[in-house]
């Protein structure tokens, strides 16, 4: 739905010459496809687009101001809400960024447990884009499908941490507690469920020959445009580069695990999709390594509840779903950050949008925005 | 490269143009005069021992102490895997640098946000615009320090900072 | 016993009993159309309930089950809420294009029922031309989605009316051409002469004679009636809600309704062409009624309709245009010349 | 205002007219409070749990004959699901503006009632959606878990169905100004 109101356009009258013209056409900040409030504004001639200019800022809440007047400890509430459909990843390059700056050594079994909750975060951020993204195209099916997964997804985080959304479960120094007792049974069923539901997924949308239409060779991204835009995660690896800072910067206990980072071909919309399809079976994969290998051991570091962590910087860098997410910690050796930048993957994958779309139509935007997996929070923050 | 060949190839290559700061976790780190950032930029990109393609983040950082403000540019090279921390400090009254985004385009909102919210004059940008604020925005720089608003409540102490 | 010609016909001689002949033709005009009327009416609205249950189904839900039992009286709360609901006329709309737009949509697709047969002598009028009348009739809803979309003065309700009126005239032509083939194996337009035409087992239906026509004589219908994977002219994800962004209430209720009842034309008109009409598929299971045969064979073509819309993603609209023209169309014209030399080899 | 509106105050009017209203009223309510479509509207973090987790298979808004309107010219119920930034709050009105009457609004989650964690230091969030329309039910949480917004949906059934129908044309509308 339009928000601003268009202007009327004059009549016609008789001795004006009719020629075409460019129009413009706001979509957003409400609008179906957005997932959230981002509005593009487009140019179009016709059904094509000549030219798109994200307008964002509309969910901007100042986390970076917040940081700054807030303990360490305060802070991992927020970072659930930047990107609260990965919370877990989001917690995670939090607590990586701030071990860093400190020095703190985290429990293996805390390290797992991490590993685990992240990847499972993982496979629910990608149902989510699975669902939204066949929404997008119009099949609303698949939709019901992912969220009944993502339940089952949910149900485990819950009985962890009590949360279905924003679970504010890592710690400084490790994880607020352990997992119950069924948890790792459960874990296991749910792994093999997934494999042939994932297949399912497949079966009514890969190959289907509108679903191929509509996304093979749409929304060209090649690889140096890419890096130069710092794109990342799967849209950066659909473009063909084997890049995941899981395996090439392992953090927490990933290098202890078994898993192939897929890649794309074309840069296009359905490669994006489909790496993000292998991506949750490897996610499974981890997971179900990481269970069988869960050892026994504390789960946090004794970290202080007045925290201060010496003078000095961070940079560390996760490999959340959307894709790279950072946090650059300034600390003056107080309780409080002196200053926290947010660096997140949409922010930058959106950017790269107005190059994806130009020339395509006005359906394949929505195709294109889709496969870029964008939440609002992440961009605006 | 290594952090430490990269700090020595950078010292060789730049003198003393950049000025050595400590090292943010192992990534090597630079402070850079406004003036110069052009030059070492184009020869960080352009140098094929350094090749630096990426720029993963960009952010402003407010000293009011000391009446600076600066810019911190965390680089990356997808080529030879190595990251490089560049800082440019400059005065807090009339801060002003030149725009990265010709080398980086990720630059581009980066710089349009660090100008929106610290008010720092990026020269020659592409599209100076505001990015995130809302439209009718006249409090200021919101993320310096010393930033107060009308509509602006500081959250009560709750005992955990000291 | 339960044959409905029997009834009209006893009510029929009932009223000539007392009336005048030319009272008894205004009349009967008037009470058939109510009845035809009031049928479809409960027929949309037992569409949508039926499509809000069959969805729920597709994607493992129950749907609607507060409003009686199993929800059956869910699209009549939603009736009755859509009549309170504020009709909202945009400021920089064209009032009176925006105002009938709904109203020429609403009752243009009642038009084709007069010559639709619902069972056997259940015809309000037997024309000779009936098939060409009811393909014309039906191509009405365009202008008025035309309307609509132009009268919003809304960009989006605009791009829908556009697509809505490309789409549907380029799906007339291989509609029109598909539905050629049973009309010459018929030898007749009229829709009572093709139905009787198909007597005798359901070997004698002619989808067995029409395959491809069959076939794509249900794709482009289902383009025609703007339903997934065709429903590019309310594309929801891109523009919102298509041609009737802007109304509300009871504008919007017409517009709705007329899209159901629009559906059932469509599967109508496939039920009676092709699939043998009110003709039970064997002879001795003509002691059920007439009408029976003809509604279940439609409501099966509507439950393949809603099926397409819950599985299949959507074309786009070059893809969409492109599918028309250069696949759907050759093959209508290729149906037509095996059936014309089938025909002339065998008769 | 649609017609059926008119036709009470009318009737209230002539003797017996009353007891019309009345169970005219009850029909009434009952198909708007089983008929809430809602606007296909969310912000953050709560339109995943309001708006998609209560609309899958689990929870099923479908039950209680809630479905997805895009358009705010069809939709009943608009659910404020998710912060709300002071940019967004003056497009928020204007959504709640185009839809059309009788309308409710739901305010979903701590931001959409008073800011929720974003109320302290933060220069850009509207504290509280009732700030720009007006709300009919709140839910809170961080986010609400879906029972709980369904629980907020029932509770808004219950309220229109005391509603009555001749009240309607004497009712000030309540749009309190934009801060």
């Amino acid at each position: 739905m339009m928000v601003d109101s268009p202007d009327r356009p004059e009549p016609l009258t008789g001795d004006r010459n009719l020629e075409t013209e460019e129009f413009v056409v706001n979509m957003g900040p409400q609008h179906p496809s957005t997932h959230g409030v981002c509005r593009l504004i487009l140019t179009m001639d016709g059904e094509v687009i000549k030219k798109v200019v994200p307008d964002i800022g509309f969910l901007h809440r100042s986390i970076e101001k917040i940081a700054e007047n807030r303990t360490y400890h305060q802070f991992m509430i927020y970072t659930d809400r930047i990107d609260y459909v990965s919370s877990m990843n989001a917690n995670h390059a939090w607590c990586v960024a701030v071990e860093k700056l400190a020095g703190i050594e985290v429990p293996e079994r805390a390290e797992y447990l991490r590993v685990i909750m992240a990847e499972l975060n993982r496979i629910a951020s990608h149902l989510v884009f699975l669902a939204s993204f066949a929404i997008d195209l119009g099949a609303v099916t698949p939709f019901l499908y992912a969220f009944r997964e993502r339940e089952r997804i949910v149900d485990l985080f819950e009985m962890t941490c009590g949360q279905r959304l924003t679970y504010n479960y890592m710690r400084i120094g490790g994880v607020s507690k352990d997992v119950p007792k069924d948890f790792v049974s459960e874990t296991k069923k749910f792994c093999s469920y997934l494999y042939p539901r994932v297949d399912e997924y497949e079966a009514i949308l890969t190959e289907n020959p509108i679903f191929l239409g509509r996304t093979k060779g749409i929304g060209l991204l090649d690889l140096p445009t890419a890096i130069n835009y710092s794109v990342s995660g799967p849209p950066l690896r659909g473009s063909g580069l084997k890049w995941d800072i899981r395996k090439d910067e392992p953090y927490s206990a990933y290098e202890k695990f078994d898993f192939d980072i897929p890649t794309g071909e074309n840069g296009d919309t359905w490669d994006r999709y489909k790496v993000r399809i292998e991506e949750m079976r490897q996610s499974a994969r981890i997971v179900e390594q990481a269970l069988e290998g869960l050892p026994e051991g504390g789960i946090k570091a004794k970290v202080p509840a007045r925290f201060r962590p010496p003078q000095g910087e961070a940079f560390a860098r996760i490999e959340a779903p959307r894709g790279e997410m950072a946090y650059f910690i300034v600390s003056d050796g107080s309780t409080k950050p002196y200053r926290v930048k947010i660096r997140t993957a949409s922010f930058c994958n959106l950017q790269a949008l107005p190059v994806m779309a130009r020339g395509w139509k006005i359906a394949d935007i929505v195709a294109i925005f889709g496969s870029l997996d964008i939440i609002l929070p992440e961009v605006d923050r | 490269m290594t952090p430490e060949e990269l700090t020595s190839k950078i010292k060789a290559t730049f003198a003393e143009k950049v000025e050595e700061l400590p090292a943010v976790t192992g990534i090597p780190a630079f402070k850079v005069k406004p003036e110069h950032l052009e030059e070492v930029c184009t020869t960080l990109v352009s140098d094929p021992e350094l090749n630096f393609d990426n720029l993963p983040c960009l952010g402003g950082i407010d000293y009011p102490e000391t009446n600076e403000i600066g810019v911190v540019y965390c680089l990356f090279s997808f080529a030879k895997r190595h990251h490089l921390n560049l800082r440019v400090i400059m005065p807090r009254d009339n801060p002003e640098v030149i725009s990265v985004s010709k080398f980086w385009v990720a630059a581009d909102w980066f710089e349009r946000e660090t100008a929106e919210l610290f008010g720092i004059k990026f020269k020659d940008h592409p599209d100076p615009r505001p990015l995130l604020l809302i439209e009718e925005w006249d409090e200021g720089y919101p993320m310096r320090r010393d930033w107060e608003g009308k509509d602006f409540i500081r959250m009560p102490e709750t005992g955990q900072e000291k | 016993m339960f044959e409905l010609e029997g009834i009209f016909s006893a009510v029929g001689d009932f009223l000539a009993s007392f009336l005048g002949a030319p009272l008894l033709q205004i009349v009967s005009i008037i009470a058939v159309a109510g009845v035809v009327i009031g049928f479809l009416m409960v027929l949309a609205l037992f569409l949508v309930w039926w499509e809000r249950k069959l969805s729920a189904d597709f994607q493992v839900r129950i749907g609607p089950m507060r409003t009686g039992p199993h929800g059956v009286l869910q699209t009549i709360a939603d009736a009755l809420k859509l009549l309170q609901k504020e009709d909202i006329v945009p400021l920089t709309a064209d009032k009176k294009v925006f105002f009938w737009a709904p109203v020429i949509c609403f009752v243009t697709c009642f038009l084709a029922y007069i010559c639709m047969p619902f069972g056997k002598g259940l015809i309000v009028r037997d024309l000779n031309i009936g098939i060409l009348y009811i393909v014309a009739i039906t191509t009405f809803t365009v202008i008025s989605l035309l309307m609509a979309g132009w009268a919003s003065n809304n960009k989006y309700s605009l791009l829908g009316g556009m697509r809505s009126a490309a789409q549907i005239i380029s799906y007339e032509v291989p509609l029109s051409l598909s539905l050629l083939g049973a009309v010459m194996l018929a030898q007749s337009l009229s829709m009572v002469t093709i139905v009787q035409g198909q007597g005798g087992s359901f070997l004698h239906w002619y989808i067995w004679r029409q395959p491809l026509g069959f076939l794509l004589y249900v794709t482009a219908a289902t383009a025609e009636v703007n339903r997934t994977p065709f429903d590019i002219p309310e594309a929801e994800q891109e523009l919102v809600a298509g041609y009737n962004i802007e109304y509300s209430g009871m504008k919007f209720a017409m517009f709705f309704l007329a899209e159901f009842i629009n559906m059932f034309t469509v599967c109508a008109i496939a039920a009676t062409l092709f699939l043998g009409g009110w003709n039970p598929p064997f002879e001795f299971l003509s002691f059920i009624p007439s009408w029976v045969w003809f509604l279940g064979k439609s409501l099966f073509l509507v439950f393949i309709l809603m099926w397409f819309r819950w599985t299949y993603p959507r074309l786009r609209v070059d893809q969409l245009m492109a599918f028309a023209w250069k696949f759907l169309l050759p093959l209508a014209f290729l149906n037509i010349i095996v059936t014309g030399f089938l025909i002339y080899l065998f008769e | 205002m649609g017609v059926v509106q008119k036709v009470p105050v009318y009737l209230e009017k002539i003797p017996g007219g009353g007891l019309i209203t009345t169970s005219l009223d009850a029909v009434l309510n009952w198909s708007r409070a089983s008929s809430l479509w809602y606007l296909l509207f969310g912000t953050a973090c709560c339109a995943i749990e309001g708006l998609m987790c209560t609309g899958a298979s689990r929870y099923d808004y479908d039950r209680f004959g809630m479905i997805f309107r895009a358009s705010p010219r069809q939709a009943d119920l608009m659910i404020v699901a998710g912060t709300i930034t002071n940019k967004m709050a003056k497009r928020v009105k204007i959504l709640y503006e185009q839809m059309s009457e009788p309308k409710y609004v739901i305010a979903m989650g701590g931001c959409a009632i008073r800011g929720g964690p974003f109320y302290y230091d933060c220069y850009s969030v509207l504290r509280g959606v009732d700030l720009v329309i007006p709300v009919d039910v709140y839910v809170p949480g961080c986010p609400p878990r879906p029972e709980s917004i369904l629980e907020g949906c029932l509770k808004l059934q219950q309220k229109i169905k005391k509603q009555k129908v001749s009240d309607w044309s004497k009712t000030e509308k309540f749009i309190p100004e934009p801060k």
